[in-house]
């Protein structure tokens, strides 16, 4: 049923109502990918950071309260999961909910974060992402109303999508974190526990492949 | 498998010699031996190694692991002939091993690197706008078909011209010394990698060495289609000796311009590929 | 870690490689999954190969923890 | 330089929904102008036939509970048993609708009604993902009015 030149064979569909997740050779290497960054922020323990004293040569490393870790180990796990969601789902609607859930756990991973500076950069981040759900949902509206579906599986190959969808598509999961918009995450990345950090930037690295293949495909 | 693998690392490592040879040259300077970046490697190799007690253990470890699973990846990705699309992504997910290096261990000076890394994000746009121009030009993504489009209708280097620059300019942006190599700069030390010594380093110099190869066997396999293994490997070479010479008389441009810049070349690719595909 | 572990990982995963590689070619396994075992194994091989190199210098635990 | 002065404005974060909100500008604008091209596709929404002398009225469905209900799906192939359960009310509701005009403007206050709505559109993992997000917002609500409380 699913056999685009673009990203390889159908490998395995799940027939979930509605809702078909499916895995091609392309969303197949992605979820492996999410599923190893996973057990990564599941299981390891964040680093300790140095900093140095300027003016001198003495440095220290930071503690990280346990309190502060458990919380962000959740969300950097619901991140992951949220990630591997949107990777598989065969649903445009269905993949809009995930991102709009990963820009939230995204921010929810720093906001156990003490340094003021980090935290005004997730907020202003905060609020591009909820902006970002505007042209998100949009898109997913305005796929439905002219196809009368969302469903990837039937999209696939039609070119019946029009471009103001998918660009306002795209658009949506910039805002949850893509250049030339990286200045808000670069910021926030200087937050401590580099296991969770890092599926910050991850979930959005995926997001944009993700949707890079939608919009090829549709 | 595990003899194209190895071939390929030695080959990409000798690559990374000859970029330092020329820019010497060029800079009038006599420069390192060819083989210097391999002896590096197995230098790097015998020596002590531990990881250290600051350190996010799994994730220390785990990026030298995945970094290398990436591109041997990608290097089976181009003898499957599979779709470049997940070539695509597999170069953007490299960049969550360097910043996962930089992350990993708690120093002040690698961090730099990640977030820098992470600024630098910007230089996967281009490879995105030269994807698509592929696809809306030959119809499908996978290596194959491109390979077939070629045989019929020539290289790929004339009709698709923007995307072979953006995907010169995604090269570029990973070698080091180029003009958008932020990542890598010499000022904050090593950059991302300064913590990871002995063998994680050597493993990574190796990783990284395959990466240029694959990246550079892609652009001669894309635009200039199926032409044999030895003249593959000319390509590449000529292609590795273009960049170092961009690399040796160009200065490093500050983090932020390069991101405009990389920006600036998706823009006009992406206006170039919605004027193709709606006029014409 | 210690080394005879390294070592046995080392040699297990060296000769399923070879066996792989030799398979690949022969068709017994198809291509893609002779590609996707190679991408599994290469990083454990490529890893243990270099503990054994670094392992002259400290016998025992490989790598130990530093500072 | 132009490139100068676009990377001053990108390398400030505080510019960056400003940045977003022209980005977001531009394309709608853009967009306004191709949506006279747009053709609706109403064909093969989920329809829905609206009974408006039922006491249920904006969600009557019609239908026998526990048997065959007409719902559409777009892949009813996935869904053997659809439609199922979606006349179903609960003794409640069933007097409720047995008494007033308007128990259709309550009807998703009660068990059975939302999960009707949800069983009625077939799009059970839209609604899981959706009650998540806000859950997930409570937590980190909830987290951050906690750690004002111990500092």
């Amino acid at each position: 049923m699913f056999d685009q030149n673009i990203e390889g064979a159908e490998l395995f569909a799940l027939p979930f109502g509605d809702i078909v997740p499916f895995f091609s050779v392309y969303t197949a290497t992605l979820a492996a990918f999410v599923v190893v960054f996973i057990l990564i922020s599941a299981f390891d323990r964040p680093e300790r950071q140095l900093n140095i004293v300027f003016g001198g040569d003495a440095y220290y490393a930071k503690e990280i309260k346990e309190s502060d870790t458990r919380f962000s180990r959740f969300m950097a796990i619901a991140c992951g999961c949220a990630t591997l969601g949107a990777v598989v789902t065969g649903d445009v609607f269905n993949f809009t909910l995930f991102a709009v859930l990963v820009g939230i756990t995204n921010i929810a991973i720093v906001a156990s974060a003490g340094n003021r500076h980090v935290l005004n950069a997730a907020f202003q981040y905060g609020i591009v992402a909820m902006i970002a759900t505007v042209p998100l949902f949009g898109s997913a509206a305005i796929i439905l109303a002219t196809t009368g579906t969302l469903s990837i599986w039937t999209l696939a190959g039609m070119g019946a999508v029009p471009l103001l969808a998918k660009a306002l598509l795209i658009l949506g999961v910039m805002g949850e974190g893509i250049a030339p918009l990286y200045i808000g995450k670069a910021e926030i990345i200087r937050a401590q526990g580099a296991p969770f950090v890092l599926m910050i930037h991850f979930s959005s690295l995926l997001l944009f492949l993700r949707v890079t293949e939608i919009v090829l495909v549709i | 498998m595990i003899e194209y693998i190895i071939a390929a690392m030695f080959i990409g490592l000798l690559l990374h010699g000859i970029h330092r040879k020329v820019i010497a040259r060029i800079q009038g300077r006599p420069g390192p031996p060819i083989w210097q970046e391999l002896l590096h490697t197995l230098k790097f190799l015998a020596k002590e190694s531990w990881i250290p007690k600051t350190a996010s253990q799994g994730v220390y470890v785990a990026v030298v692991g995945i970094s290398i699973a990436i591109w041997t990846a990608a290097l089976m990705l181009l003898i499957t002939q599979e779709s470049l699309l997940l070539l695509f992504a597999l170069y953007v997910l490299h960049k969550i091993v360097e910043h996962g290096i930089g992350l990993a261990s708690g120093s002040p000076y690698s961090k730099f690197g990640a977030i820098r890394s992470v600024v630098s994000a910007a230089s996967e746009l281009p490879l995105l706008s030269s994807v698509a121009l592929i696809y809306l030009i030959t119809g499908s993504l996978m290596l194959r078909d491109i390979e077939t489009y070629q045989a019929i209708n020539g290289p790929l280097l004339f009709v698709a011209f923007p995307a072979a620059i953006a995907l010169y300019m995604v090269i570029l942006s990973k070698i080091h010394y180029g003009p958008f190599s932020i990542v890598e700069a010499k000022e904050i030390v090593s950059g991302y990698w300064t913590e990871h010594f002995g063998v994680w380093r050597g493993l990574m110099n190796a990783a990284f060495g395959l990466k240029t190869f694959v990246l550079l066997y892609t652009f001669v396999m894309v635009f200039i289609g199926p032409i044999g293994l030895p003249l593959t490997l000319l390509g590449i070479l000529i292609l590795m000796i273009s960049l170092s010479f961009v690399c040796a008389i160009t200065p490093m441009l500050s983090p932020y311009d390069t991101v405009t810049v990389q920006t600036i070349t998706t823009g006009l690719i992406a206006i170039y590929i919605i004027y193709l595909g709606v006029f014409a | 870690m210690k080394k005879r572990y390294v070592q046995l990982i080392a040699i297990i995963s060296g000769i399923l490689l070879i066996i792989l590689s030799g398979a690949g070619h022969q068709a017994i396994v198809s291509l893609p999954v002779a590609a996707v075992l190679s991408i599994i194994l290469a990083p454990v091989f490529l890893i243990s190969v270099g503990l054994l190199f670094s392992a002259e210098i400290t016998d025992g635990d490989i790598p130990f923890m530093g500072y | 330089m132009i490139i100068r002065k676009l990377s001053g404005i990108l390398s400030n974060f505080t510019n960056l929904s400003r940045v977003y909100g022209v980005l977001v500008i531009i394309v709608i604008l853009a967009g306004m102008v191709s949506i006279p091209s747009l053709d609706y596709h109403g064909d093969r929404l989920y329809p829905k036939f609206i009974d408006r002398d039922s006491p249920l009225d904006p969600y009557d469905r019609g239908g026998i509970p526990f048997g065959t209900t007409t719902v559409a799906a777009e892949y009813p192939e996935n869904s053997p048993y659809l439609g199922y359960i979606t006349a179903y009310l609960t003794p409640l509701s069933f007097a409720l609708a047995g008494a007033t005009q308007h128990m259709g403007t309550t009807i998703v206050a009660h068990p059975g009604g939302i999960i009707d709505e949800i069983l009625y559109a077939t799009r059970g993992l839209d609604t899981v993902v959706e009650t998540t997000i806000l859950f997930v917002g409570f937590a980190v609500a909830a987290y951050l009015f906690r750690r004002r409380e111990n500092e």
